[in-house]
């Protein structure tokens, strides 16, 4: 069940062109892969929380990884250790965990879920991690993805691992399943057989399926919830 | 303390605003009504209604436009959570909405004999749904008004827009059988979407149109928006309205009602 | 770049509203007119105005009230600043008020005589001067427009109110004799003091009002209402208007005009 | 004549409960003690900047001594070192320089204004401070003081120097001139024979006597603009 939490500011780094946020909640909570927290922006300005995907967890510590985008997540970089986060979680779905050979495909901050997936999955997992350039990620980030499965990267200009966009090197291949976040556009470009799921984005209201804000239309017509009903949907789900 | 809503006993004056928190099912399976003295489920239509296509949410400076387009499942549906409703130890108050005559006729009918219900509150307001706005003239707000007050015959509540000129529509509501109004819903605004303008940066346009109302007429008011903190309930509780909705407040802070309320002690 | 307001050339579609910078004085003695393609100084009214008392400004989230009661010292002393408007290199426009018919033939005659001064706006709209307010109705708006209309013969717009249905004002307007129109003036509201709102807050519900307008009549529009950033001033010129006003805006920068322009090019 | 300046922050750290800013904006200019500068929130929920004093000027540095009260001074008291402020100034009238021996008297963080003023007086300098309690100073802060001058504290609680409000302890004495500086309250109880100046506050919008938002009324019931053609005024011309 979802609850308010207390979150002290353990740590809020840049890593690369990312920011890594750890928090202290006081007491170690079940959350499953996919599921994302919502963090309140201490502004007047502002009126809805922001919506972040687990990135990992240990005991009672939470950990997210963030870019900064806007006036939310600029207020979030700016946090320093001991401040008081207003956490609400976990909410959405989270991913379905199968056993066998999993293909991780993550573009830009899509990464950010894709670590504690690769956690709890039982078997294989090989990363595919697209970004623009090099700079986006720190060493240090990409060494704690490398820990737990294969890592391969793409980057749009080439700078590091293969030059272009993640979604040309999904192969089909021996895969058990496919799990993908990113923009949009690369979710919808994703064509494979194996079954996939994928995390999508929404403006987030109430962030518990009440308010039918944050909906998205599914490939049947019918709209469904980001926030209840998602954040995780089948890729056949997804409105072309 | 102890408000009383036209008859109906209050343990707040802090009330849940029609639409922010659904039909009440997901928000009371994770939070308890701490701090509320009435529930108002979003507003309930005859015939389900899919509503209005995404995006729907924009932030602005201070403010959110919505444009949800009365989503829901239909009465039908609705009637279901009773239990809910029941198990509720605050009263709650519907929220109906029609495109036509009958079917807001037929709506009074069926909350006429819902004995767990406590009033009802007739959204004739919201921005967001086409040729569904009743409050464009005053005849159309006396119409609706008086069909819905012919089957129904517990507290009515009427919702308004905020207009610059509102007297002539509560004058016509009121005729037609209103108890009391609740002023007012989302402010039309467009920010790449066209909807309903709430939160804060609200809150001094409907002060100010609220205080001409309550300056010169005696009528039960339901005070609604922008309503972030407990200094933004008491200024409209100094203007003399009876209850004071919150709606936006509740996606910043899910437990507001009970942090507010606490405040207000 | 150039833009053409009714035959007036401008520079820059960036207009100092009425107000924020006073008669202009002050400002251009430590400020220029970068960016700027138009220059109206505050209101002046036939004799001069004390104002409201203190408080006159409260700050809001997102916006800012001003009660400021139109204090100026009069048509004669704003006519010594004919130096100073001459020194400009951007054309100036007069903006007049007036609480009666008389008090306005009379501005526009004065007008009329002025061979440095672009056009007139007349600011039927302040929200803050008791029984000064020429926008209740319709027949007033007319009667306004019309008597500046006798006297004053060149350029003539006129800065209206925010209203829900304003089509009819407007059509009064022009068939007084407005060329143009200024869309809008602050917003009534109240935080401690009553008085206009203006700042970010307002212009989703100004761009909600005046994207109404402009789809439905061919008017020459002035746009005024929470600019802050070039965003805002695309936002409005998007939707046809022919000049972007900036009010607020320049207490929290300025040279703000400069900066926005640079970010146009 | 006032200008835009960007004010590079070199320090921005607590002095009991006040902060003291400095900034740095590249070159030396004129202020007259009593003066003020508007500083720039980069918060979208404001629109008005915020005034502060000229606490003291060094070559090219600014330093400001503000109490947070508010969003503003909020946000302002978190700005690390090296943050670019946007200032603006110097505005205003300021405090007219007199030679003999003047009592400065300061009633909270009306002392701010007093320590510039008490540098450029050509004579005998004496300090009145005012506080609630002790713990409002820094020894520090106070130090400065007594650097220019003689320092006497008054606290209401009676924990630091002298008991109860600062204006019981105004002399008439052989001052040949009294600057004052603090609430409202406080200015308006000052009874005394010498010439006085006084420091007022009002919500200022331009800053630069444009938009008369920021009126009193003075003694004779005309209205003046705090912003220039104060915030120095004779204090009998204050309203009463
Ligand atoms: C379920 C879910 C999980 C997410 N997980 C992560 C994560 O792990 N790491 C990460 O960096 N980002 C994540 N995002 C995106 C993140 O929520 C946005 O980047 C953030 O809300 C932007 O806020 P801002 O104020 O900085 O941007 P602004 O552009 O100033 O925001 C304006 C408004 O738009 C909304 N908004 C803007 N971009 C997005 C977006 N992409 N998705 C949803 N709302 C948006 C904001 O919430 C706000 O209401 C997630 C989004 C969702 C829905
Ligand atoms: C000429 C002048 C010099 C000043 N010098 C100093 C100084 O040296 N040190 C210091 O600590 N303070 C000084 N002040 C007061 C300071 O400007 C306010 O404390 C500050 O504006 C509060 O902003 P806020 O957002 O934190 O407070 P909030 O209460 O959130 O502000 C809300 C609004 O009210 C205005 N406001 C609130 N209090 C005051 C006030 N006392 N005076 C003017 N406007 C106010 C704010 O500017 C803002 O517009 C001075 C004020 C003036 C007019
Ligand atoms: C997402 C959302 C949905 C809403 N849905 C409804 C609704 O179905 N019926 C209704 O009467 N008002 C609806 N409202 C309006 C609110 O009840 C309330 O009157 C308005 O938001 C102003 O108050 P606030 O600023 O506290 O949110 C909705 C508001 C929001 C933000
Ligand atoms: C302090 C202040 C004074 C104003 N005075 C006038 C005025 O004298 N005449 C007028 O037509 N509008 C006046 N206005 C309204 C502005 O011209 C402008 O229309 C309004 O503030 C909305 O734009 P903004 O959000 O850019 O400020 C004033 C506004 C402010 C904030
Ligand atoms: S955000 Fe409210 S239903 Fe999803
Ligand atoms: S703040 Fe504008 S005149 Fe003083």
């Amino acid at each position: 069940m979802p609850e308010i939490y207390s979150g002290e500011v353990l740590e809020n780094r840049s890593a690369g062109e990312l920011f890594l946020l750890t928090v202290s909640i006081g007491k170690s909570i079940d959350i499953i892969p996919g599921q994302f927290f919502l963090i309140r922006i201490d502004r007047e300005d502002t009126v809805l929380r922001r919506a972040f995907s687990i990135f990992d967890k240990n005991d009672d510590r939470l950990s997210f990884l963030y870019r900064v985008v806007g006036k939310g997540t600029g207020w979030l970089s700016e946090r320093k250790t001991g401040y008081e986060l207003n956490i609400f979680g976990p909410l959405g779905n989270g991913f379905s965990l199968v056993e066998g050979r999993s293909l991780l495909v993550g573009g830009g901050t899509g990464m950010a879920p894709l670590y504690y997936l690769g956690k709890n999955i039982n078997g294989d997992v090989d990363f595919l991690l697209g970004a623009q350039r090099k700079t986006f990620w720190s060493e240090e980030l990409l060494s704690r993805y490398r820990d737990i499965g294969n890592l391969e990267l793409v980057t749009e200009d080439g700078s590091s691992g293969k030059k272009g966009l993640v979604t040309q090197y999904i192969k089909n291949a021996c895969y058990t399943k496919v799990y993908a976040c990113g923009p949009m556009e690369m979710l919808k470009s994703i064509d494979i057989d194996v079954p996939a799921e994928v995390s999508l984005e929404s403006v987030i209201a109430c962030g518990f399926g009440a308010c039918r804000g944050c909906i998205v239309e599914t490939v049947s017509g019918e709209y469904k919830r980001v926030c209840k009903d998602g954040p995780i949907f089948d890729l056949r789900e997804i409105s072309i | 303390m102890s408000w009383n809503l036209c008859g109906i006993e209050l343990g707040s004056p802090l009330v849940a605003a029609s639409g922010p928190l659904g039909w009440g099912k997901e928000f009371f399976e994770i939070f308890s009504t701490d701090g509320l003295g009435l529930f108002i489920p979003k507003t309930v239509t005859l015939k389900p209604k899919v509503g209005n296509p995404p995006p729907r949410i924009v932030e602005t400076t201070g403010g959110l436009i919505n444009s949800i387009g009365l989503e829901n499942d239909g009465v039908y549906e609705w009637l279901k959570l009773e239990d809910l409703y029941r198990s509720l130890d605050i009263p709650v108050m519907a929220s109906i909405a029609g495109g036509s005559l009958e079917e807001l006729s037929t709506l009074g009918e069926i909350m006429e004999k819902l004995d767990y219900i406590a009033g009802v509150e007739l959204n004739l307001s919201c921005p967001n749904v086409e040729g569904e706005n009743w409050s464009n003239n005053t005849t159309s707000v006396l119409e609706a008004t008086r069909e819905v007050r012919k089957t129904y015959s517990r507290l009515l509540f009427v919702k308004l827009p905020p207009k610059d000129n509102i007297f002539p529509y509560i004058e016509a509501s009121r005729s037609g059988g209103a108890d009391g109004f609740t002023l007012f819903n989302t402010l039309p605004a467009c920010d790449r979407i066209k909807g309903g303008l709430s939160g804060p940066a609200i809150k001094p346009v409907y002060i100010r149109l609220l205080k001409e109302i309550m300056e010169e007429i005696d009528i039960p008011v339901m005070a609604s928006g922008g309503v972030m903190t407990e200094k933004d309930v008491r200024d409209y509780l100094y203007l003399g309205v009876k209850a004071v909705q919150i709606g936006t407040a509740f996606f910043k802070d899910p437990d507001i009602a009970k942090r507010i309320y606490q405040e207000l002690q």
